[in-house]
């Protein structure tokens, strides 16, 4: 095993490129990995195509920084405090393109790419307009049955980003609370960058096997970054905060607050 | 004047729509959803399964948290269970219900989540849709609307982003996906479901102090009538109790500010 | 939740159907559900189409009693101990209907079924005569890129029987150790049953929700078996017992000796 | 009189076939391969990545056990990865190696362990080939045969359960799965290879004590005899004290009774 320890900027600096497909982990505001994020930003990554299921602030400040192509999602909302209006803006000018999927269809085109397939079938979608304007969805017939069912294309990220509980310095990683679908994103990823609250001993991992969530094999850099998913929440560490969320939606209601909101809170500020 | 809020009414809706061993999956941003859950499970329904967004089963939280994903709705529960493979239940036929918010719903119960205006160049870019694409089509589902008036509930969605009954009538059989459809729309001021043929929007009940015409006027398309229409049972002194007990910050009340 | 606590002969004699597909979980001999096959060689069940992957003395014996009508399998063998030679003898005669697959075909055929869909697209298997001969698998082109991929179609077993660990009276299971499929036969299943070493309390199932590794929505029936895997293995409570299994290794080389073994530690005998 | 057996010999010929960083697949009844694993992880590959048939990752055993799919090989393992989960990471191309057993290998590296004689009525039917009709078609395999006959090499395999280069030269990628094949085979009297162009397969080493005429007469079909033939290196001081100590009851041995 290789040791793989990095700072969040070489980690975002040597394993994320311009153009890249970037899964990025979590659910609403429950561990999303927003020091990466932020670092992204602080970078300047361009042209990204960010792949999520039902995101939050993470998407939407990468998209209003303008380190976005194109979004596969199934929503983007922050939740009790409204629309995430970066998305919303950039969607409504064509400043970024849109592969709008249900949950469970964005899902499946990742678990497409974690199962080595260029596709999955799924039921449901059929007569929806989502599924007649996508396309990433197209109708099959099952060659067994007959019966038409939706076929997902796989979408292989170059790069997945989660935040997680634990992991040891060779990558070996512990969630220890709600999956989500970080654990598909880093198997379906090329590459797969976590950040940590914590750094266990390696030792510690192989006294309790059952406890590997992913293991260092899916895993190409480990961070150890407490409070990386700030403001978002990480379970048994932190819940999220409230306040800086509500800051957040505050200042997307323009361009200005936004800006204003990145200096302040990303740019001039280090993870 | 109510001893309760038009959120705690709707809450109880929902909750009714929950039988028992029913399993039940509660989402993202679901102040009612989740109320309905737990007041199903305290209640009448204690053998159903909650499944919630948080990808726990049966949690048994001290305390509704404000993200419905967020920490506090794994407390003691049985097991995870990532969403993925509750949607893999759900397309095994083994998944009862769903609650299903929309920007707009039409008179054949499809749902908007996705655009107003033309989905190419559109004049507002909704959050998008959630599972519902996914799961409108292979199951029931329950909608919930806060605000009930003619912007929410028009003649015809600007764009099906849940499966309702299409275009009516026998539509959902036409397009492959003959299982499920919205089962009842929960809104502030009224309970509808959809007449068995046609397959159109009717009212079943209005709730306490509203007025029928209120309800017309507030829907965008001709809702059916029939002859006689209940009076939405309120929320019971108990589920009240239950719901300000474990609902102590008021996350049922979010959308109604 | 319902309480789902039944003895042996209960568990058999209600949720097991002559004609059934039942998937027999664990793997070689090792965690081998053997106190169950044992039950449903006495309850004389009869036309079963079994699945599994690698398997091995579970398989050779419901073949040996007359239980099967088919076999879904990748292989039976008895590992060290030679061949299966129920299975052998009954494939050649053409007294049950083959199946073959490979581990991974056998293992989507659950997959799909779990996944709640009549087919799966595959790598591989593509120039395999295993492919050429089976009814199960066909040829399918990826609707995106053209690619030609196997179908495998799916496997629902009516029943799925395992054995496991622990468990509380409701059916949340716990395996502590090698999860072969047992968790995908009970997804993909009507009912599963399973039997466990240990019953546990449920509160120590709600303290400890990282632990369950099947929720009492996939479980139908809980036996409390002690050594029901024997003389399989079950990781942490027991090695597999190689005396007997070359015990039966030697009585399967006659049909004689195989029944004389039946009689001796199945028919007369209760678990 | 060789300090080794030839299981011993055949262990270290199967572990030089794993490079440092590889990861190796090892599977049900595969005696040969958890040593090879286990030899090469302690000698020249430590950061392989052993992936075993009792589903865990990286396991430090004390001792073989008899059944490689058995408890003790979960001992200190880093993490549980389920076989289906391995299967996964071999569709997308991140599995680099797994050994392979068979009753009948022909001259193009087909291997058989289906039938003997025509499927639908075999004269002997076989365990079956467990993975190999699936990971054979998409990556690398090495091909172990304890007893190197003319039973066991033939012409042409009764039935092809794992995929070889089919019937020679360019025939893989005709069928459609262009990547990996057979690498080697490793039998009891010599190591060989396939020749690039026709994929035939081909002398590269004989083992210390064989004779070439030995190889020949025992092999069922023309094998490629290249002007230089080594002989196989045999196991150091080393390797045999390590076989000695982590398999002290003779699981190597299995196959050679």
């Amino acid at each position: 095993m290789k040791e793989k320890l990095y700072t969040l900027q070489e980690a975002v600096s040597s394993f994320i490129n311009d153009g890249d497909v970037v899964a990025v982990g979590g659910v609403g505001r429950n561990r999303s990995p927003m020091a990466l994020v932020r670092e992204i930003v602080r970078q300047g990554k361009k042209d990204l195509h960010i792949v999520g299921r039902e995101k939050g602030m993470d998407f939407d400040m990468l998209i209003g920084a303008g380190c976005v192509r194109k979004v596969s999602f199934a929503l983007v909302s922050l939740e009790e405090f409204g629309l995430a209006m970066n998305f919303r803006r950039k969607a409504q000018t064509g400043e970024i393109e849109l592969d709008e999927h249900a949950c469970n269809s964005v899902i499946t085109s990742i678990r497409a790419a974690a199962m080595g397939l260029p596709f999955l079938p799924l039921r449901g979608m059929l007569g929806s307009d989502v599924f007649r304007v996508s396309k990433s969805l197209t109708e099959i017939k099952c060659p067994f049955t007959g019966e038409p069912l939706a076929a997902v294309k796989a979408i292989k990220p170059d790069v997945t980003i989660i935040h997680a509980h634990q992991a040891d310095k060779f990558g070996n990683v512990r969630i220890q609370g709600s999956p989500f679908e970080d654990i598909l994103k880093a198997w379906a990823a090329e590459k797969t960058i976590v950040t940590v609250e914590e750094i266990i001993d390696h030792e510690e991992i192989r006294n309790n096997t059952h406890l590997t969530t992913i293991p260092h094999i899916y895993i190409t850099a480990v961070i150890h970054q407490p409070k990386g998913a700030w403001p978002a929440s990480c379970d048994r560490y932190y819940d999220s905060d409230r306040e800086e969320v509500k800051t957040y939606a505050q200042a997307i209601k323009t361009p200005e607050g936004f800006q204003e909101y990145l200096d302040r809170r990303v740019l001039n500020r280090r993870d | 004047m109510a001893d309760y809020t038009v959120a705690e009414l709707m809450a109880v809706c929902l909750a009714r729509e929950i039988k028992d061993r029913d399993r039940v999956l509660q989402g993202l941003y679901s102040p009612l959803p989740i109320m309905a859950c737990l007041l199903a499970k305290n209640f009448h329904a204690p053998n159903m399964v909650h499944i919630n967004t948080a990808d726990v089963i049966d949690p048994e939280p001290t305390e509704v948290p404000f993200s419905t994903a967020g920490p506090a709705l794994q407390e003691r529960a049985v097991a995870y269970l990532p969403l993925w493979q509750t949607f893999d239940l759900a397309q095994q036929g083994k998944l009862d219900l769903i609650f299903l918010g929309a920007a707009q719903v039409d008179k054949y119960g499809n749902t908007n989540l996705s655009v107003i205006g033309p989905y190419e160049k559109p004049k507002v870019r909704l959050p998008g849709g959630a599972a519902s694409a996914h799961l409108c089509a292979i199951m029931d589902a329950v909608i919930w609307i806060p605000r009930h008036n003619a912007r929410a509930l028009v003649e015809k969605v600007d764009f099906i982003t849940g499966q309702g009954y299409l275009t009516g009538g026998k539509a959902r059989e036409g397009a492959g996906i003959p299982k499920g459809g919205p089962r009842k729309v929960v809104t502030n001021l009224c309970i509808m479901d959809f007449e068995p043929e046609t397959k159109a929007m009717r009212l079943v009940s209005i709730h306490p102090g509203v007025a029928l015409e209120e309800v017309k006027e507030n829907t965008g398309f001709e809702l059916i009538v029939p002859d006689k229409v209940e009076t939405t049972e309120p929320p019971n002194k108990e589920e009240l109790e239950f719901m300000r007990q474990i609902d102590p910050k008021g996350v049922r009340e979010l959308e109604f500010h």
